[in-house]
C-alpha cells in the first residue's frame, strides 16, 4: 500500500497535537534529527543525519533525579519527562541500532526506565535508503538499505507518496491514522522490489571475525592498529549502538542532581579507578575493548554484533581509522599461539 | 518599544547585583579596608574572596563564577610594579588582558568582568571602583546566561 | 667595653630605619625595645605618596613591616615614649625611658574608631601637614601600629579643662567606647631598660620655609611644602587624592617646584645638599601629571640637577623627555602673590644666561631640605655623641654606621640627609653591627611561645564554630548580627555558632578556646573585622587550644561591610550572611598546615675581595658566622688599592691594609685568593660553590660583592697623550708626585666621560666629588694652578656641597657644557687644547691645558651575568645587581640567602660601599642566625600524578622557588624559597601545582556558595 | 619540473629518508602519511619498518598535525614535518615534552591542506577525486565539479605565514615564499567589529553544535595534559551538562590555556566533527597575543610561551575597569 506525500503530510501535521514527532531536518551543520512542528519541516531528501537517532531516548546528557536538603528535610524529585513520540524518517541502519539498544537497556536482568518508559512511548517510521554513500557497509551485517528491523512502519520513497510496510503491532496502530491508501502500481512495485534488494557496494567479511576474535586478546594486532588514534570520543558518539553512560553528582550548595552522560571507550578517562589504577590504561587495550565489544562479547551476549554499518565513525574520524580496515585487519590477523 | 526599554531599565535599578570580587591581600584587600576605615560608602554587591596575590587568580575561576551565576566579577591587585611577590601581577596581568578579550569576542557583555588596580592606600578608589562596577553590571540585569549554568543544564535568557 | 653584655637592644625612633634594624635584630635573636616619640610607628614614609624611582606607593610597601614589627615577640614597642637617661658602656646600657599617658588602653582598644568618632574637638592634622583636621582622640594613620587611638591631652577637653578641676567635662570618648579602655586618669610614666646597645635613628624634620620670607611660604595660600604636597597626592590624604589647592579647591593646571628650599645655603648654615629632594620633585611633577584630570604643565626649577641615585637617571631623562616635565636651570629670587586675586604666585628668576623672567603658577611647591629633628640634638646631647655644625651626628670615617660614641650606632637622617634605600641599609648596617658586638648574648633574651601539642584532625567529622562579632556598634548598629548567626547555623558543617560583643577581647578568646573543647570544633570562622589584623589574633587561640592555626578562617563583616553599608542594614546583613558562609565554606575544606624545616648551614660565601667584600665578611666573622671569602684576583683589596685618600680625608692606603690584615687574621674567616668560581648551585641554607680549583664550598648565604670596573675612555684623545689620565690614574699621579702633575699649571677636568650619555645612561654618581676633591688637593699644592672643571651638573650631594663651595670659593672655574656641546680636546703640536662653550658667556672658551683628568664612569662588573646565572639573580639594565626591591629591600635579591653590596649594586663612594657591605652582612645574619630555614607552609604543591613538566610553573615563580625534575617528569617546589603567592597554580593548565590555604578545589567550593 | 613531479620527488624523497633511517637503526619509528580510506583524505601512518616505507605519501590531503602524537610515540622517531607541525614541535620542545635527541624532523614546506569539507558541501559525498598540478577533480554523490587548489585551501593554510618548518633535520622540497610580513587577522577583525549580541549568537550558534567528543582536543599537538581540566573532579570546572553555555565554557577554558601557545595549525577545526569554529576563538587569542606581546608561537627555540613572561610595559588600557 501506499500513501500520497500530500495525505500524509496531512496525518503528519494532525499527530503534531498528540505526539511529540521527531523527523530528519537541514540545519546549518548538515542533516539532523529534531522535533518539528510540520510535515513542510522535514527534509526529504537526504543521506542520513549526521548524529544517530538514539539520543530520544538515551540523551548525552540527563537528570535522572534531583535533590535538596533543607535543615533536615531531604527531597528527591525524579526527573523523568516521557511523552509519546513518533520518529520519522529514521534509516534501516539506525533502526536496527535502537533494536541493538533495546537489547541493553532493556533485557531480562535489568530495564532502564529511562531508557524503556521512552522508547516504548515512541513509534519509529523508517524510511528506506535510495541513496548509499561509499561508507556505507550495512549488507555486511545482512541487512540492507531497505530492510525493516527495527522500524514498526517502513517507507519506501515512491516520489509522490511512499510505499508503507506495517512492521510492528505499534506500527499497525498508527498506520491505521493514515488515510487514502492506496495500491502500488506495476512500476512502483517494481521500483520497491529494486530498492529492497539493493546492496550496499561496500562491504566486510565478518563471517568469521567473532570467532577470531575469541582467540585474538593477545594478538600483537592491537599493538599498532591503535598508533593513531587520538583518543576522541567521535566514534562513540556518532554510533548509533554506543551506549556507555558515566553516571554523577552535580551538587551546589545544599541541592544537587544525579546526570547521566554519554561517556566513550577510547579516553582514558573511561576506565580510571578512583585509585589512580586505569586496567586499560593504553589505547591498545581501548581499541581491542571497542572491537571486542562490538564483535565479539556483544554477540556472545545478544546475539547480534553491535554495528549496523552506518559509516558515521568512518567519516568523522578526524584520523581517518576506518572500522571497516580494523575488521579486514582483525580477521586478516596472525594469531599467536599461546 | 520605548516604553518598553524603559521599563526594563527601571526594573534592572531595582535588582541588587552580586559581584564575586577577588581581591589580593596586600594591596586590594587593604584598600577595601582603607575604605571601611574612612567610613567610604558603596554598594553592598561585592561578595569578596581573598587571595594572596592577583597572580593566584586562576582565568577558570572567572569563568566558573559567571557559570555559577554572579552578575559580575571583580579582581583587583596591586598596582604594577607593587606586587608583594615582586611579579604576580605582571604574570596575572596578561592572563587578565586575554580573558577580557576573550569573553568580550564571545558576545559576554563588556561590563560583567572588571578589572583593576588599587592600592593600599587607596580606600576612596576603591570605593569608587565598585560603585561604577556596580552601577554597570546593574545596568545590565542578571546574568543572562552566556556561561550560566544551572543544575548541570544551561538556562537560557 | 663591659664584660658583661646584654642580648638586648635599644632602637631610637621607630620609622623605616628603625622599624628595619628592629626586625633585623629581633630576627637574628636580640630582644628589641623600640622607642617612638609619637603614638604610633612609621615616621615619615606613611606620609609619602608614592616613592621614587619605582612609584611604588608608600603605603603598601611599609605596611606589612609595620604589621610584622607591630606582633613582633621579641619588638617591645613603647610609643609616646623618649629616652632621658643613659649609663654604662657598649655592651651594658641602663637607659631610662619616659612614656607618655596615652589615655586609652593598648590592650582593651579595638581601634574601632568610636572615640574619635564622638570627640567634639577639632584640630590641625600633623600627619597631614595641617592640610585636614582631626580629633584630640584620634589615630595618625589608618593602617597605624598600634592600631590603637589615644588622646592628645593638649587639645582633649577633659584633659584642659575638666581634670584639673575634677569637673566631667565632655567625656564623650568614654561614652562612646564599648570597650571601655578609655582611662583619663591615665599617668607619664618611667622605667629603666638594660641594653647591650642602641641604634639611633630619630629621623629629620623638614626645613621651615617661613623662616625665608622671600618665597612667600605662609604668607602665599599657593605656596606649600613638598610634604604637603605628598600629602595632596596621597589617596589617605585630606582630598583623598585629588589633587587641589587646599586653599580653594581647584584643581591646578600650573605647578612649579623650587629646588633647593633651605639646602645649599651657606647664608643660613645649610651649605649641604639634601640630596633627595631633585628626585621627589621630579617624581611629584610626574604623578601630579599622571594623577590629575585635566592636562597639568609642571616645571622644576633649579641649579643642578641631582639625580645620582641606582635609576634616577633614568627617571630624571623619563620625565623630562617622555612625561613633559620642564626643567629650568635658575636661581630663583622671589615668589610673590599674583595681583590677579587669583591666588596664585609668580616666581620671579634669572636663567643661567643671566635673564630675568618672571612666570605666575596655580601652586608653588618647595623643595624643602632636609634638617636634625629636634629630638635628634636632644638624644645626642644626652648621648655626649658628637655632632657636626648643622647638628647631624657625625659618623666614625670608613664606619657607615659608628657614632663617636662605642656600642651607639645611627642610621637614617640622624647623621644626615638620605633617602630611604640608603637608610634602610644604614638599618640593617647598624642592626649587624649591633649583632657583631653582643653576638655571645644572642639569643639569650629573646623568648618563644609554647603550646599544647597539636590535636589530629584527620579523618574527623568537620564541626565548624562560628563566632559573629558585634564589635560594639562597629557591626552590630548596621548588620543584624543574630540573624547571621543563625543563619549559619544552617550551612554546612557548622556544628556551633554565636555571636560575640568584641570576639577579639580577652575573654571572647577565652570563650572560644573553650568552646573548642566542649563542642570538639575543628574548623573555626570569625566574621569580625580585616584578617590583615586580626587573623594572627585569632590563630593564636586556635594554637592555644590545640588546633592547627590554618583551620581558620575570617570573614570581613566591618572594614568591608558594615563600615561601607551604614545606611543599608538589610543589604548589610544579607552581605554579611553571603560574606560568613563563604568563610564558612573556605575554612571548612582547611587542613592543618605545618612549617616547614630546613637545614641552615651556618657559613657564608662572599664573593669579591675588595672593601665590600672585605667589610661584610668581617661583619660576618664577627657576629660568629664562619665565612669564606672568595677573590679572583691574586690579592685582596680591589680598586680601592688605587686610591690615595677617603672623600674624608682617610689613608685608605692604610685603611685597605688594615682591612686586609683583619681578614687575614680572623680566625672565623677562609681565604680563597687567585681563585674563581667553576658553579654555584643549591638555595637558602644549602648552596654549593663549586670553585676553579676544584674545592667545593657548602654555605648557607652568599654575598656578591664583585664591585665594578672603570670605564676605559674612547673619547678626549684618551690613551694618545699620558697627560689625559682619568681620576683613578690622576690620583695615582698625585699620590706618586708623578712630575705630569707635579708640574702642570692649567688643569681641565672633564665630568661626566661615558656616563649620563647613550652608552651608559646613568650617573656614576662620585666622579664630580672626586673631581672637586682632586682639584682641591691641586690647588691647595699649587694656589697658581689654573683648574677648570667642564661639568654638567654638580652632583655634590650630602656634605660634599661644603667642598664644592670651598673650590668655587678658592678660585677653581666650573664652565657648564651641555649634552649636545661636549668639550672638545685638540692636541695642537705638543699642547692639548679644551675647547667648551661657556653658557653663562655664551661663547667657545679655549683652554690649554697641562693635565686633562676625566671624570671616566663606573661601569657594572663583568662577572655579574655569569652570576646572574648561577644565582637566578636579576641585572638591571645597565648589568647592576637589581635587589629584591629598590626602596626596602637594598641589598637582598630576589633569590633567598643572597645579597649584595658595593659597586655591583650601583656606582658609589667608599663610605656608602661600607654601609652597604655592613647591612648585607646584617641581612645576611638574620638568615644565618636562624636554626633552621623555616617557611610558614602555605606553599605550593605539587600532584606528581597531573604533573607534565611543562615549565609553565617554573618560568613564572619570581621566587626561583619551582624547578622541574626532568628525571622524573614533575615540578619540584622548594618550601624553602616558596613565597606563597601562587602565580605557578594559576598559570598550571593541567591542576597540578596548587596553593596550601587556597586550593582551586577551596575557590570553586566558595563559587558554588556564591 | 611539474607540480606532480616536485610532489613525486618529496614522496620519494621521504621514503628514501624514512627508509635509511629505520634501516640504520637512527629511529625506532617514522611518523608519516599515508592514504587514506576515503577520497582526499590521508591517515598518520607509523612506519617502523624499512619495509614499510611506501605506504608514506605527502600531498594536500596531509591534514593532521602529526606533532600530536610525536611525544607519546615511545623511543626515537623520526617525523614528517610541515611549518605548522614543526611550530608545535617548537612549543612541545620549549615545554619539555620532547628530546629534541630523539627527534628526527624530516621537513616539507606546505603549500596548505584542502578543506574537504568544503568540497563536501558542494558535491556531497565524495566518491573519487584526483589532484593533479594544483587541480582538483571531484566525483561527488550530488555531482561532480573541479577545483583549483587555491579556491578549497583550508581558512587556516590562507593566512600561514610559515610553510616552511622553522626546526628541521633536513629539508625536502623548495622553499616557500610568503608575502605577508605581519600576521593578517582580518578574519578575526571582522568578528570583533561585529556586535556584542552579533558575536553572542554566533558563538551561541557554534557552541550548541559542540557535542563535546573532544576530537579538538585531541588532535591538537598542544593538548597533552595528563587530566584536562573538564576531566578534573575535584574541582569539578564543568558539570557533565553538554549544552551550549558548558561548551563555551570548554572551549573558552582550553583557548586560554592555548593562549600564547597555540601555533594556528587548524587541527582542531578540521578534527571538529561537527564543524564547530574552534578556530575562531583561538585565532582571536593569536590576535591578542601578537598584537599586545608581540609574540607568536613556536618560532624559535629560544622563546618562551607568552603567558610564561611578562613585561613591566605589557598594555593594560584595554582591560582595566575605565574610571
Amino acid at each position: 500500500m501506499k500513501i500520497s506525500k500530500v495525505k500524509f503530510g496531512q496525518a503528519f501535521d494532525a499527530l503534531v497535537s498528540e505526539y511529540q514527532i521527531i523527523a530528519p531536518v537541514s540545519d546549518a551543520n548538515g542533516i539532523a534529527f529534531q522535533g518539528v512542528k510540520s510535515f513542510s519541516e522535514v527534509k526529504q531528501d537526504y543521506l542520513n543525519s549526521k548524529l544517530p537517532p538514539k539520543a530520544f531516548f538515551f540523551p548525552q546528557h540527563e537528570k535522572l533525579m534531583s535533590y535538596k536538603k533543607e535543615g533536615k528535610d531531604v527531597t528527591v524529585k525524579s526527573e523523568l519527562k516521557v511523552e509519546d513520540t513518533i520518529l520519522f524518517g529514521i534509516r534501516p541502519c539506525d533502526a536496527k541500532g535502537m533494536q541493538l539498544l533495546d537489547m541493553v537497556f532493556k533485557n531480562d536482568q535489568y530495564t532502564d526506565p529511562y531508557y524503556y518508559e521512552r522508547r516504548e512511548k515512541a513509534v519509529i517510521i523508517g524510511v528506506a535508503c535510495q541513496k548509499i554513500a561509499p561508507t556505507c557497509f550495512c549488507s555486511s551485517f545482512g541487512m540492507s538499505p531497505a530492510s525493516s528491523e527495527g522500524s514498526d512502519i517502513l517507507f519506501i520513497d515512491l516520489g509522490d507518496s511512499y510505499e508503507v510496510e506495517v512492521i510492528t503491532e505499534k506500527g499497525k496502530a498508527l498506520a491505521a491514522r493514515f488515510e487514502a491508501l492506496s495500491e502500488l502500481t506495476a512500476d512502483e512495485q517494481a521500483l520497491v522490489a529494486k530498492i529492497k534488494s539493493a546492496e550496499t557496494s561496500s562491504k566486510v567479511d565478518v563471517s568469521t571475525t567473532t570467532s577470531k576474535l575469541d582467540k585474538m586478546f593477545n594478538s600483537p594486532f592491537w599493538d599498532t592498529l591503535q598508533e593513531k588514534c587520538i583518543g576522541c570520543n567521535v566514534c562513540s558518539f556518532s554510533c548509533p549502538t554506543c551506549h556507555c553512560f558515566d553516571i554523577s553528582e552535580e551538587v551546589r550548595k545544599n541541592e544537587g542532581t544525579r546526570v547521566r552522560t554519554w561517556d566513550g571507550c577510547m579516553a582514558p578517562l573511561f576506565t580510571l579507578h578512583g585509585s589512580g589504577h586505569n586496567p586499560r590504561d593504553h589505547k591498545k587495550a581501548r581499541w581491542r575493548q571497542r572491537m571486542m565489544h562490538k564483535f565479539n562479547y556483544f554477540v556472545h551476549n545478544n546475539g547480534s554484533m553491535a554495528c549496523v554499518g552506518c559509516g558515521r565513525c568512518i567519516k568523522s574520524c578526524p584520523v581517518n581509522m576506518d572500522i571497516r580496515q580494523v575488521i579486514d585487519g582483525a580477521n586478516k590477523a596472525e594469531l599467536v599461539v599461546e | 518599544m520605548i516604553m518598553e526599554e524603559i521599563q526594563v531599565e527601571a526594573e534592572n535599578k531595582k535588582y541588587d547585583p552580586k559581584i564575586a570580587a577577588f581581591l589580593c591581600n596586600w594591596c586590594s584587600y587593604a584598600g577595601a579596608d582603607l575604605a571601611g576605615v574612612g567610613r567610604i560608602q558603596y554598594p553592598p554587591t561585592i561578595r569578596t574572596i581573598r587571595v594572596p596575590c592577583s597572580g593566584r587568580i586562576n582565568p577558570l575561576y572567572i569563568l566558573k563564577a559567571m557559570a555559577n551565576g554572579a552578575d559580575g566579577v571583580l579582581v583587583s591587585g596591586c598596582h604594577p610594579g607593587d606586587c608583594h611577590y615582586i611579579s604576580g601581577n605582571y604574570v596575572a596581568r596578561r592572563k587578565f588582558a586575554l580573558i577580557k578579550s576573550l569573553l568580550t569576542y564571545v558576545g559576554l557583555e563588556e561590563d560583567r568582568v572588571n578589572f583593576s588596580w588599587v592600592s593600599a592606600a587607596e580606600g576612596g578608589r576603591f570605593a569608587e571602583v565598585v560603585k561604577g562596577v556596580s552601577e554597570r553590571v546593574g545596568a545590565l540585569g542578571p546574568n543572562k546566561g552566556v556561561f550560566k549554568v544551572d543544575d548541570g543544564g544551561a538556562t537560557d535568557e | 667595653m663591659s664584660q658583661n653584655k646584654i642580648g638586648s637592644v635599644l632602637i631610637v625612633g621607630a620609622g623605616i630605619a628603625g622599624i628595619q634594624a628592629a626586625l633585623d635584630l629581633a630576627e637574628s635573636g636580640y630582644l628589641v625595645h623600640l622607642v617612638e616619640e609619637s603614638s604610633a610607628i612609621g615616621g615619615t614614609m606613611p606620609m609619602l605618596d608614592k616613592t621614587f624611582p619605582t612609584n611604588d606607593c608608600s603605603m603598601c610597601i611599609l605596611s606589612p613591616k609595620l604589621v610584622e614589627c607591630g606582633r613582633h615577640l621579641n619588638i617591645r614597642t613603647y610609643t609616646n615614649s623618649q629616652v632621658v637617661k643613659s649609663e654604662g658602656e657598649a655592651g651594658n646600657f641602663k637607659v631610662t625611658i619616659k612614656q607618655k599617658a596615652r589615655y586609652i588602653d593598648l590592650e582593651k582598644c579595638t581601634g574601632c574608631g568610636a572615640c574619635a568618632e564622638a570627640c567634639p574637638v577639632k584640630v590641625d592634622d600633623e600627619f597631614n601637614q595641617g592640610l585636614g583636621k582631626r580629633k584630640a582622640a584620634f589615630k595618625q594613620y589608618s593602617q597605624a601600629f598600634p592600631n590603637a587611638y589615644g588622646i592628645d591631652e593638649k587639645n582633649c577637653l577633659y584633659q584642659t579643662r575638666g581634670k584639673a578641676k575634677g569637673k566631667d567635662i565632655c567625656l564623650k570618648c568614654v561614652k562612646a567606647c564599648q570597650a571601655g579602655a578609655i582611662d583619663h586618669q591615665m599617668e607619664d610614666k618611667e622605667f629603666e631598660v638594660e641594653v647591650g646597645s642602641m641604634i639611633l635613628n630619630p629621623g629629620f624634620k623638614v626645613f621651615d620655609a617661613s623662616s625665608l620670607d622671600y618665597y612667600g611660604y605662609g604668607t602665599i595660600k599657593s605656596v606649600i611644602t613638598s610634604l604637603e604636597f605628598e600629602r595632596l597626592l596621597s589617596a589617605s590624604g585630606p582630598f583623598d587624592g585629588h589633587l587641589v589647592r587646599p586653599f580653594d579647591q581647584k584643581e591646578p593646571q600650573k605647578i612649579a617646584w623650587i629646588q633647593c628650599v633651605g639646602s645649599r645655603n651657606s647664608k643660613i648654615n645649610h651649605n649641604y645638599c639634601s640630596g633627595v629632594c631633585c628626585m621627589y620633585a621630579i617624581k611629584e611633577a610626574v604623578i601630579a601629571k599622571e594623577h590629575s584630570h585635566i592636562p597639568v604643565d609642571t616645571t622644576i626649577f633649579y641649579m643642578d640637577m641631582r639625580t645620582p641615585g641606582k635609576d634616577f637617571e633614568k627617571y630624571y631623562n623619563n620625565a623630562k623627555n617622555n612625561q613633559g616635565v620642564n626643567f629650568i636651570r635658575s636661581r630663583v629670587y622671589e615668589v610673590t602673590e599674583a595681583k590677579d586675586d587669583s591666588g596664585d604666585a609668580v616666581i620671579r628668576y634669572s636663567t643661567e644666561d643671566g635673564q630675568i623672567c618672571s612666570d605666575q603658577f596655580d601652586l608653588v611647591v618647595l623643595s624643602v631640605g632636609l634638617e636634625p629633628g629636634d629630638s635628634s640634638k636632644d638624644l645626642a646631647n644626652m648621648l655626649d655623641l658628637k655632632v657636626n655644625k648643622y647638628g647631624f651626628a657625625e659618623l666614625e670615617p670608613l664606619s657607615g654606621v659608628n657614632t663617636s660614641k662605642e656600642g651607639v650606632f645611627a642610621a637614617g637622617a640622624f647623621s644626615g640627609p638620605r633617602d630611604i634605600p640608603e637608610t634602610v641599609m644604614q638599618a640593617s648596617a647598624a642592626a649587624g653591627a649591633a649583632s657583631a658586638l653582643l653576638s655571645d648574648e644572642r639569643g639569650t633574651l629573646v623568648s618563644e611561645k609554647e603550646y599544647p601539642p597539636e590535636l589530629d584532625v584527620a579523618g574527623d567529622v568537620i564541626r565548624t564554630g562560628v563566632f559573629i562579632c558585634h564589635c560594639g556598634v562597629n557591626i552590630g548598629s548596621v548588620v543584624n548580627v543574630p540573624s547571621v548567626v543563625e543563619y549559619a547555623k544552617t550551612l554546612p558543617t557548622v556544628a556551633y555558632a554565636t555571636d560575640k560583643i568584641y570576639a577579639c577581647s580577652q575573654d571572647a578568646q577565652a570563650s572560644i578556646k573553650a568552646l573548642i573543647e566542649e563542642q570538639k570544633l575543628n574548623r573555626i570562622v570569625v566574621s569580625s573585622c580585616s584578617p590583615r589584623t586580626h587573623e594572627p589574633l585569632f590563630q593564636e587561640t586556635l594554637k592555644e587550644a590545640g588546633l592547627n592555626a590554618h583551620l581558620f578562617d575570617m570573614a570581613n563583616i566591618r572594614d568591608q561591610c558594615s563600615w561601607v553599608h551604614m545606611h543599608e542594614p538589610e543589604k548589610a546583613t544579607e552581605k554579611a550572611k553571603d560574606l560568613t558562609k563563604l568563610a564558612i565554606v573556605r575554612a571548612s575544606m582547611q587542613q592543618p598546615v605545618q612549617p616547614i624545616f630546613m637545614a641552615m648551614n651556618h657559613a657564608a660565601l662572599v664573593i669579591g675581595g675588595g672593601v665590600a667584600g672585605m667589610t661584610s665578611a668581617l661583619s660576618l666573622a664577627d657576629q660568629g658566622y664562619e665565612v669564606h671569602l672568595v677573590e679572583k684576583d691574586k690579592v685582596l683589596g680591589g680598586v680601592a688599592r688605587r686610591f690615595s685618600t677617603g672623600f674624608r680625608g682617610e689613608d685608605m692606603k692604610a685603611f685597605v691594609a688594615d682591612l686586609i690584615d683583619q681578614v687575614s687574621n680572623h680566625p672565623n674567616i677562609k681565604l680563597h685568593v687567585g681563585v674563581g668560581i667553576k658553579d654555584v648551585g643549591g638555595f637558602l641554607g644549602s648552596f654549593t660553590t663549586t670553585l676553579e680549583n676544584g674545592e667545593q664550598i657548602a654555605h648557607g648565604v652568599a654575598l656578591l660583592t664583585i664591585g665594578g670596573q672603570e670605564y676605559k675612555p674612547h673619547e678626549y684623545l684618551y690613551g694618545q697623550d699620558q697627560r689625559i689620565m682619568t681620576q683613578i690614574e690622576m690620583d695615582e699621579a698625585l699620590y706618586n708626585h708623578d712630575s705630569k702633575v707635579e708640574n702642570a699649571k692649567n688643569f681641565v677636568f672633564i665630568q661626566c666621560v661615558g656616563s649620563r650619555c647613550d652608552e651608559n645612561p646613568y650617573c656614576s654618581r662620585t666622579c664630580c666629588t672626586k673631581s672637586v676633591k682632586l682639584a682641591l688637593k691641586v690647588k691647595k699644592k699649587n694656589p697658581k694652578a689654573n683648574i677648570f672643571v667642564l661639568y654638567r651638573d654638580m652632583r655634590t650631594y650630602g656634605y660634599f656641597e661644603e667642598d664644592y663651595e670651598e673650590a668655587r670659593r678658592i678660585g677653581i672655574i666650573f664652565v657648564r657644557y651641555s649634552e649636545n656641546a661636549k668639550p672638545v680636546v685638540n692636541k695642537e703640536g705638543e699642547t692639548l687644547v679644551v675647547t667648551v662653550t661657556d653658557h653663562v658667556l655664551d661663547r667657545p672658551l679655549e683652554i690649554e691645558a697641562d693635565v686633562i683628568c676625566l671624570a671616566a664612569a663606573i661601569k657594572a662588573p663583568e662577572d655579574g651575568r655569569k652570576l646572574s646565572k648561577w644565582f637566578k639573580i636579576p641585572l638591571n639594565a645597565d648589568g647592576f645587581f637589581l635587589e629584591a626591591h629598590m626602596k626596602l629591600r637594598p641589598v637582598d635579591f630576589s633569590t633567598d640567602g643572597v645579597f649584595m653590596a658595593g659597586i655591583a649594586h650601583s656606582p658609589k663612594n667608599m663610605e656608602e660601599v661600607i654601609t652597604q657591605a655592613k647591612a648585607a652582612a646584617g641581612r645576611a645574619g638574620v638568615a644565618l642566625s636562624k636554626d633552621q630555614v623555616e617557611s610558614a607552609g602555605l606553599n605550593a604543591f605539587v600532584n606528581k600524578r597531573k604533573c607534565t613538566a611543562c615549565g609553565t610553573c617554573e618560568a613564572v615563580c619570581s621566587a626561583k622557588a619551582v624547578t622541574v625534575d626532568l628525571v622524573n617528569r614533575v615540578a619540584v617546589v622548594n618550601d624553602a624559597l616558596c613565597k606563597g603567592c601562587g602565580a605557578c597554580a594559576s598559570s598550571c593548565r593541567c591542576g597540578a601545582i596548587s596553593l596550601r590555604g587556597c586550593t582551586n578545589e577551596q575557590i570553586v567550593e566558595m563559587l558554588n556558595f556564591l | 619540473m611539474t607540480g606532480v613531479q616536485r610532489m613525486n620527488k618529496i614522496i620519494s624523497d621521504i621514503r628514501e629518508t624514512a627508509r635509511q633511517l629505520l634501516a640504520d637503526g637512527k629511529v625506532d619509528v617514522v611518523i608519516g602519511y599515508a592514504k587514506g580510506s576515503l577520497p582526499l583524505k590521508a591517515t598518520p601512518c607509523f612506519v617502523h619498518s624499512a619495509q614499510e616505507v611506501d605506504s608514506l605519501i605527502w600531498d594536500e590531503t596531509c591534514e593532521n598535525n602529526l606533532a600530536a602524537f610525536v611525544a607519546k610515540t615511545p623511543g626515537k622517531k623520526a617525523i614528517v614535518a610541515k611549518g605548522c607541525d614543526s611550530r608545535a614541535l617548537v612549543v612541545l620542545l620549549q615545554e619539555n615534552q620532547l628530546v629534541r635527541d630523539d627527534l628526527y624532523i624530516i621537513g616539507v614546506s606546505c603549500h596548505g591542506v584542502i578543506d574537504q569539507r568544503k568540497i563536501g558541501a558542494e558535491v556531497g559525498e565524495i566518491l573519487e577525486a584526483s589532484i593533479s598540478d594544483g587541480k582538483i577533480s571531484v566525483k561527488g554523490m550530488e555531482g561532480d565539479k573541479e577545483y583549483l587548489f587555491a579556491e578549497v585551501k583550508d581558512a587556516t593554510c590562507q593566512t600561514c605565514r610559515y610553510p616552511n618548518p622553522v626546526i628541521e633535520d633536513l629539508h625536502l622540497g623548495e622553499l616557500i615564499q610568503v608575502s605577508q610580513d605581519v600576521a593578517a587577522f582580518a578574519d578575526v577583525s571582522a568578528m570583533e567589529n561585529k556586535s556584542e549580541s552579533e558575536r553572542q549568537a554566533y558563538f551561541k550558534e557554534q557552541m550548541s553544535k559542540c557535542i563535546r567528543c573532544y576530537a579538538c582536543r585531541n588532535a591538537c599537538p598542544l593538548c597533552y595534559c595528563q587530566e584536562c581540566f573538564v576531566d578534573c573532579n575535584s574541582p569539578r570546572w564543568l558539570t557533565g551538562g553538554v549544552d551550549r553555555a558548558e561548551n563555551l565554557l570548554f572551549q573558552a577554558g582550553r583557548v586560554l590555556h592555548l593562549a600564547g601557545r597555540c601555533v594556528d595549525c587548524g587541527a582542531c577545526s578540521r578534527a571538529c566533527p561537527q564543524g564547530v569554529d574552534i578556530r575562531a576563538l583561538n585565532r582571536k587569542m593569536t590576535k591578542d597575543v601578537y598584537e599586545m606581546y608581540n609574540h607568536e608561537s613556536g618560532i624559535s627555540e629560544e622563546g618562551k610561551p607568552a603567558l610564561n613572561v611578562y613585561s613591566a610595559n605589557d598594555p593594560e588600557e584595554q582591560f582595566l575597569v575605565k574610571e
